[in-house]
């Protein structure tokens, strides 16, 4: 069975600054993957990668089978990947609800995900909605990022550390909504630094250590140990 | 990671394209001094030309290319320190050559009055209000009726022949007062540009310059490593404005007739020197002087074809920054790490010998 | 016979003037097959200002330098006509002038133009036209044919023009005084200015019936369409330099008819050329058919710059020496297409005396042709009677 | 009553001003282009309408009409081609190439069309006028002034109403995630500069009709129009109409203490604003 | 002892955003104290009230005896702060040996003549003296973060402050990075180091400060914070 979503040998570089070497990732239908690593792993840099945000070197990004690796971000969003990205990157100009809008923008298909749908799974964010983005919490922000991306039903949701400044009961309230949007049909990679957040949430788990996967396997499988290693490059 | 050990540390600057280059440029300003003595008339007024608008380029590339102030009103200081000069000279009656000097202080003056006000901008708010500040001193100049308002007005005649020198050049090389004054004209042009070159390098040699670049790479970043940018960069606005002021009075020395709308052209004295700068490459000294070459060679072979000439520069301007954004310099620089005039500080000696070399492009 | 004489020419061909040097190619290739068959060894070195008063001056210097000219020609506007001209006295080379009143361009390169007592005669430069007393002469006789009621708003900007004509010591402002006109002058407006309300008030409040000054084109249509909305009508507008092309005016739509301006070279002029034997019409039309263009005033006085200039070569004894020229400059009596000029006996104040020479001014009306277009009637030759009047002066309606 | 007429033209003039400029402020707001050829782009649209009117004769309102889409076209392509390539943190870029470009426009117009003096004729239209009380207004100018306040409502409906606008303001705001969005920075950039000679056009019509033009007409009025951006503030098209009035009424309340002081009032109005307000009067909260 | 540098009910909102509220603490001289905090509790916001490149929305900043409360950051550093920042801030167009010469003569008011011996045993000191003629835009992540260490050194600190230097060290380069630090603390400069890389942290520091939500919620000897219940619950979230 093809992927949906693959990665092959994929680099990627910062001028004369190698990030990505050689990055093999793997993203079945319905499954949900976590990427960890320390600060600077070259998670952010593969998801930016796989959007279309950063040109990549050499290595492929296949989606469907069909190469996406040389497409701009537009393109790749309009064929179903979405991302949230690190920093929730809220437009501070428009409004909340016009920054879900803006999720629509290059791909407008039928599915579970509307207005509606998105305000049902995030209440709050339906008070706030005339509010200007930045206007908001960092949880209630990093809810906007996320149902903004749902607005377009990706088939692939890319999440770069959704829980990344927030309380902890923001972030047990934020990943309580991914059983939802994992039944409504998406895909997802989430990027973590919360590796007992990741390990709950996760089919499979990569760790990045230095631009490059040093292990991949269910979190079931995988000793405190192995992530250890695999997360500072030392065994404990 | 050893522990300190203070040793023969040497500090080096030198390069062996810029000994050679320096020897080569003294024997050049050599040269260009005794010009006067083998080249004919209108090749020493092509000179002067290249000369006076080497030293606006130059001067215009160290407010942007070096302190990040994109002036595009820098007629301003020209056409001030041309009317400064005419005043001193028509009406007070003094000596051209001092009127050129005054006129250097009275735009350094200018500037540190629009100062305050362009100061408060930022980039593209920045070089507009430059912009409005050159038109506002335009305007008020206008209504200067004893220097003939809107009109403009000429040089006396005898204010040249009586030029401090001209008549001893005149008689030294026995030629017409008019072609007397030319050379001593020339000469001015060269001691400013020499002087105005060596003043750049010199400040970039010095910590002063060192800060410089740094707020140009970082602001927040210098800033906390104790620069005053706000200090360094005022510093840099006003002598640009003096030595653009001077320049500005000699060529109005040599044309002698002014009027407002000549003296505060946006064209001739701030877009074409930006041409000249972006052509050259921006943020290095060399930059400028190439550029003024191939402006001056454009000039010569197109200046006949009427539209078709200006076309033809907007359209090379276009291209240049489109696709040599570092300019014609910064091509050649760029491929071979020539540079005349360096200013990277090379560490050397010490306790390890194994650093390694540099090359590389210049500080731009 | 030895080398060429080198004449340097330079005129706007390019820029916001350069209607006025429209005709320039046309009259240099006539002149140069005139002065072959008159057995003259010229060349002509042609330069273009712009219209930029900066490169006027390098071009001039370029020509003396770098071309080794005997002569220079300059015409059109003071904005080229003065820094040539003070380029060419400092290089002490022969210059001749035109299309520029006299008082701008000679009062105009005066260091301290404010103070008469300070001004000098030029060594080596003659300029040939009208002055402001002409232009005033002239518009005043064209209103003194309407009846008003001598109420006189005037539109003067801060320029080589309208500095003069607005002086209050050469320009329209005590000879107006004189002849019982009240002038309102608001004051001196910078070239394209947007809004003439406040002169529109002025004019209303003082209940203007006449209107006069040196404006150009666009500023005129700014101030001619607003004081038509605001409803200000004056019976008589006399303009200088606005109107002077038949474009402009065209430009107006119906709004040009019957503005009145002053003339100084038409078809009719009843002069010839004393190059080529020409006459005024024959000219104009040689021009009109050689462009598809219609005829300009310039084109007579740049022919006339040239007649002077061969007139001026055979005359010298030594044509590349610059004393030479300018004696036989000053010692020129010609008949030219523009009329009779002669240099240092003109009805001219003593300080302007050597260098000026006048040539007569007549005043006329912008008439709407049935077909369209405009025809230039001329309206008023008390100034030079030599030159036939073609109509009556009219109010606008 | 003079002092009311002398405010009433120069909240016309005003309109005018604001017209040059709404094509700017779009521009500038959002991508942060300086535009230098500003000004000769409404020359280019003046005498496209000139044309058009002379070789279909055309009543100029519907010439102007035929030139929207060709203004449109050129502007994206402009923008697509040329322009999108100097976006960047640097300033220069747009400033030389846009100089570059408004010097290439200027000759070549004088080129094509010489130097003569032009002007669109609007027939009995130019000298009618409504009296609105003891002042009489030109029809031309109220016009003028209305279509001003039309084209900044019909562009704050297209900002603040529409997908289109969110884009922009999204873009304007980091390209770099609206990318994530689906919106494609170099086309959504060459659709505004498309839009911004929509209102070109509209200027060049009253440009045209108001006064004569020429070829190097154009520069004249830019800094007029840059100031009445950055004194209503970047990105507010509101603040443009008002920066606009405010340098019309400061330029006919200079002229009518002397005309000396007309062009020198509406700068100096202009200096004054930011120096209490450098980011003038209605800036965007985030900037 | 005067405390070489104390902060009072210092506060700082962005917008609706509170990232410093009420913080209050004092550094005594010689001391090394520890901040930790999960990602955007204002710890970096708080290095750069103290260094000026924010302005406190209230509150009071004293260094050495001085309220610096509004001086720019210019004037505090030529006192006496040095800084690194977390995301390395180089000086891309200039060399690592002249990065530290800016620093080492503006920061101190000397001459170039007279910094440069001292800026090559930095150099030295952290590493970086094999790069030392190499324009700082070429440097690898590691390097700038001891580019970083090495300018605010050379601007001859009383009080270092340091913002996340250990993220993304492989433990022996972590280790040489800690005794680095260590020599510099024991040549007697404060230290106030934000970092996540706990037991490099706590093997320097004599007191850690934890703060969330710009909030100081606890403050005391390591051992005592990692053991309290709010940080494990707050700061190492569910523990893993
Ligand atoms: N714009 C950039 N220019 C240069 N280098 C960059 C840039 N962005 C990231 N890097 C470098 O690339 C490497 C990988 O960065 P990336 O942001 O992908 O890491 P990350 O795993 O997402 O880290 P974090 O957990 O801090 O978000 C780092 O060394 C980083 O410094
Ligand atoms: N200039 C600014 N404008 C608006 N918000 C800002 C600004 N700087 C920081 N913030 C916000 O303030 C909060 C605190 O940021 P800060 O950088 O101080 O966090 P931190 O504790 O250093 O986090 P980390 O561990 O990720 O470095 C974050 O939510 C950040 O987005
Ligand atoms: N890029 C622009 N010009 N954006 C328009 C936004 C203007 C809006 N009227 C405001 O006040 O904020
Ligand atoms: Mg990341
Ligand atoms: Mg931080």
């Amino acid at each position: 069975m093809t992927a949906l979503l693959e990665t092959k040998g994929l680099t990627a570089r910062y001028g004369d600054f190698q990030a990505l070497f050689g990055v093999d990732l793997r993203l079945d239908a319905g499954e949900t993957v976590a990427i960890i690593g320390a600060n600077g792993a070259g998670k952010t840099t593969l998801m930016r990668s796989i959007a279309g945000v950063l040109a990549n070197g050499p290595g492929e990004v296949l989606f469907d089978g069909q190469p996406i690796g040389a497409l701009p971000a537009a393109q790749v969003m309009a064929r179903g990947i979405a991302m949230v990205p690190e920093g929730r990157k809220l437009f501070p100009s428009l409004s909340v609800e016009e920054n879900l809008l803006m999720g629509a923008y290059g791909r407008k298909v039928e599915g579970p995900w509307r207005l509606d749908t998105v305000y049902d799974l995030f209440p709050v964010l339906k008070e706030r909605r005339n509010n200007p983005g930045t206007a908001l919490s960092g949880g209630q922000q990093q809810m906007v990022a996320i149902g903004r991306a749902l607005m377009s039903n990706p088939r692939v949701l890319l999440c770069d550390e959704i829980s990344l400044g927030l309380a902890p009961v923001v972030i047990r309230d934020i990943y309580a909504a991914f059983p939802q949007i994992r039944a409504a049909g998406a895909s997802i990679v989430i990027v973590e630094q919360d590796i007992g957040q990741a390990l709950k949430v996760a089919d499979r788990v990569s760790c990045m250590m230095e631009g490059r996967v040093t292990l991949t396997g269910r979190p079931a499988e995988l000793s405190r140990e192995d992530i250890h290693a695999a997360y500072f490059g030392v065994h404990a | 990671m050893s522990a300190p050990a203070s040793s023969a540390w040497r500090v080096e600057t030198r390069t062996r394209a810029a000994t050679g280059f320096s020897v080569f440029a003294v024997l050049l300003v050599a040269i260009a001094f005794a010009a006067p003595f083998f080249v004919s008339r209108s090749l020493l007024q092509d000179l002067f030309l290249i000369l006076t608008m080497l030293v606006l380029a130059q001067n215009w590339n160290l407010l942007a290319g070096y302190a990040g102030l994109v002036s595009v009103g820098q007629q301003a200081f020209v056409g001030f320190g041309a009317y400064a000069m005419f005043a001193c000279v028509s009406l007070g009656g003094l000596d051209p050559i001092l009127a050129v000097l005054i006129a250097g202080v009275a735009a350094a003056m200018l500037s540190v009055a629009t100062g305050f006000f362009v100061f408060r901008l930022q980039g593209a708010y920045f070089a507009i209000g430059t912009w409005v500040v050159a038109e506002v001193v335009r305007l008020v100049l206008a209504q200067w009726r004893a220097l003939g308002g809107g009109t403009g007005t000429s040089l006396p005649n005898a204010a040249i022949r009586d030029m401090a020198a001209v008549q001893w050049i005149a008689e030294a090389f026995s030629v017409r007062s008019a072609q007397a004054a030319d050379i001593l004209t020339y000469w001015l042009a060269l001691i400013l540009c020499c002087a105005t070159i060596g003043f750049i390098y010199w400040l970039l040699r010095t910590r002063q310059g060192l800060g410089l670049s740094a707020v140009r790479d970082n602001q927040e970043a210098a800033r906390s490593v104790g620069v005053d940018a706000r200090r360094i960069k005022w510093a840099v606005y006003v002598s640009v404005a003096f030595v653009t002021g001077m320049a500005g009075a000699l060529i109005y020395v040599q044309k002698a007739r002014i009027s407002p709308d000549a003296a505060f052209s946006v064209v001739d004295w701030t877009a074409y020197v930006i041409f000249i700068v972006v052509i050259g490459g921006i943020g290095t000294l060399e930059g400028p002087i190439i550029g003024v070459i191939v402006f001056f060679l454009l000039q010569k072979t197109l200046a006949d074809y009427g539209s078709w000439y200006l076309l033809v520069l907007g359209l090379i301007g276009i291209a240049i920054m489109l696709f040599a954004p570092r300019g014609l310099w910064g091509l050649f620089s760029d491929r071979t790490g020539i540079q005349f005039f360096p200013v990277r500080r090379i560490l050397k000696g010490g306790p390890s010998t194994d650093h390694q070399g540099t090359r590389g492009g210049p500080h731009g | 016979q030895g080398a060429a004489v080198k004449i340097g020419y330079v005129s706007p061909q390019t820029g916001p003037l350069a209607a006025f040097a429209e005709a320039d190619s046309f009259i240099i290739d006539g002149f140069k097959a005139a002065a072959q068959a008159a057995g003259l060894n010229v060349e002509v070195i042609v330069k273009d200002s712009q219209s930029n008063p900066n490169r006027a001056a390098q071009v001039a210097n370029e020509l003396i330098v770098q071309d080794g000219i005997s002569l220079m020609l300059v015409a059109s506007t003071p904005e080229t006509t003065n820094p040539v001209t003070t380029t060419c006295e400092a290089e002490e080379i022969p210059c001749i002038s035109t299309v520029a009143p006299w008082q701008p361009w000679f009062i105009g390169q005066q260091a301290n133009p404010g103070d008469p007592s300070s001004w000098r005669p030029f060594d080596s430069s003659f300029h040939f036209f009208w002055g402001l007393e002409d232009v005033i002469a002239v518009f005043t006789n064209m209103w003194a044919q309407v009846e008003t009621n001598k109420q006189v708003g005037g539109l003067f900007p801060n320029d080589g023009d309208g500095n003069a004509w607005g002086d209050a010591n050469v320009g329209f402002p005590p000879v107006l005084s004189e002849q019982g006109y009240t002038l309102t002058d608001p004051g001196r407006y910078q070239n394209l200015t947007d809004d003439f309300s406040s002169q529109i008030n002025a004019f209303k409040q003082a209940n203007a019936e006449i209107i006069t000054g040196v404006m150009i084109p666009p500023d005129f249509t700014t101030f001619w369409n607003q004081a038509r909305q605001q409803g200000f009508a004056p019976k008589v507008a006399s303009i200088g330099k606005a109107i002077l092309f038949p474009q402009a005016v065209e430009a107006l739509g119906n709004a040009g008819h019957n503005l009145s301006s002053e003339v100084w070279w038409t078809p009719s002029h009843p002069f010839k050329s004393s190059l080529t034997g020409q006459s005024a019409a024959d000219l104009a039309g040689g021009f009109t058919q050689a462009t598809g263009r219609p005829w300009t005033q310039p084109i007579g006085f740049v022919h006339a710059l040239f007649e002077v200039a061969a007139d001026v070569i055979k005359r010298a004894s030594d044509p590349t020496d610059s004393a030479a020229m300018v004696e036989a400059i000053a010692a020129t009596k010609l008949d030219t297409i523009v009329g009779p000029l002669s240099w240092g006996d003109g009805p001219l104040p003593p300080f302007a005396q050597k260098n000026v020479a006048k040539t007569p001014l007549v005043g006329g009306q912008w008439r709407l042709k049935d077909g369209g277009g405009y025809d230039l009637v001329i309206t008023d030759n008390k100034t030079a009677p030599m030159i036939p009047v073609g109509g009556q002066m009219e109010a606008i309606a | 009553m003079i002092w009311v007429d002398t405010i009433v033209q120069g909240v016309l003039l005003g309109g005018l001003y604001a017209l040059f400029a709404a094509g700017l402020s779009l521009v500038f707001g959002v991508m942060r282009l300086v535009n230098l050829a500003h000004g000769d782009l409404i020359v280019l649209g003046a005498f496209l309408i000139l044309v058009i009117v002379s070789a279909l004769g055309l009543n100029p309102f519907l010439a102007a009409l035929v030139a929207l889409p060709v203004m449109f076209c050129l502007g994206w392509g402009l923008q697509f081609v040329v322009l999108n390539r100097t976006l960047g943190d640097d300033i220069l870029p747009p400033l030389l190439v846009t100089f570059g470009l408004s010097i290439v426009i200027q000759n070549a117009l004088l080129e094509g069309f010489s130097a003569d003096s032009r002007r669109i004729s609007v027939g009995g239209l130019e000298a009618a006028s409504v009296s609105l009380g003891p002042i009489a207004v030109g029809v031309m100018p109220l016009l003028t002034f209305l279509s001003a306040v039309a084209v900044i409502i019909a562009l704050n409906a297209l900002f603040y109403r529409t997908a289109l606008g969110r884009a922009f303001r999204a873009t304007s705001d980091d390209p770099v995630t609206a990318g994530l969005m689906g919106v494609d920075p170099k086309r959504l950039f060459a659709t505004a500069t498309g839009i911004a000679m929509i209102v070109v056009t509209i200027a060049a019509l009253y440009l045209g009709t108001r006064s004569n033009f020429d070829p190097t007409i154009g520069p004249a009025r830019l800094i007029y129009a840059f100031e009445a951006v950055i004194i209503g503030g970047l990105g507010s098209f509101w603040g443009t109409l008002a920066g606009g009035v405010i340098i019309g009424v400061a330029q006919t309340m200079g002229a009518a203490i002397n005309p000396e002081w007309q062009i020198l009032s509406g700068h100096v109005a202009f200096l004054l604003v930011l120096l209490f307000r450098p980011r003038g009067l209605f800036p965007r909260a985030n900037d | 002892m005067q405390p070489v540098l104390d902060i009072s009910a210092v506060n700082k909102r962005f917008g609706a955003l509170t990232v410093a509220d009420a913080v209050t603490f004092s550094l005594a001289p010689g001391e090394a104290l520890g901040i930790i905090g999960p990602n955007g509790a204002g710890k970096s916001t708080l290095f750069n009230l103290i260094t000026g490149n924010l302005q406190v929305d209230g509150g009071r900043i004293v260094f050495d005896g001085t309220d610096v409360t509004n001086a720019p950051p210019m004037q505090r550093c030529l006192m006496g702060i040095g800084r690194t920042f977390q995301i390395p801030q180089p000086f891309v167009k200039l060399t690592v040996f002249e990065n530290l010469l800016v620093a080492g003569t503006f920061g101190s008011r000397k001459l170039e003549a007279e910094v440069a011996a001292r800026c090559g045993d930095i150099l030295i000191q952290t590493g970086l003296i094999g790069r030392a003629n190499v324009p700082a835009g070429q440097l690898s992540l590691l390097e700038r973060k001891r580019l970083e260490l090495a300018r605010a050194l050379a601007t001859n600190p009383k009080v270092l402050l340091l913002d996340e230097i250990a993220g993304g060290l492989t433990e022996g380069e972590c280790a040489a990075l800690v005794g680095t630090i260590r020599d510099i603390h024991a040549s007697g400069i404060s230290i106030i180091w934000i970092e996540h890389v706990l037991h490099a942290l706590n093997s320097v520091v004599e007191r850690l400060l934890v703060l969330d939500f710009g909030k100081v919620i606890g403050m005391g000897r390591p051992n005592d914070i990692m053991a309290s219940k709010a940080v494990r619950e707050i700061y190492l979230g569910l523990d893993v």
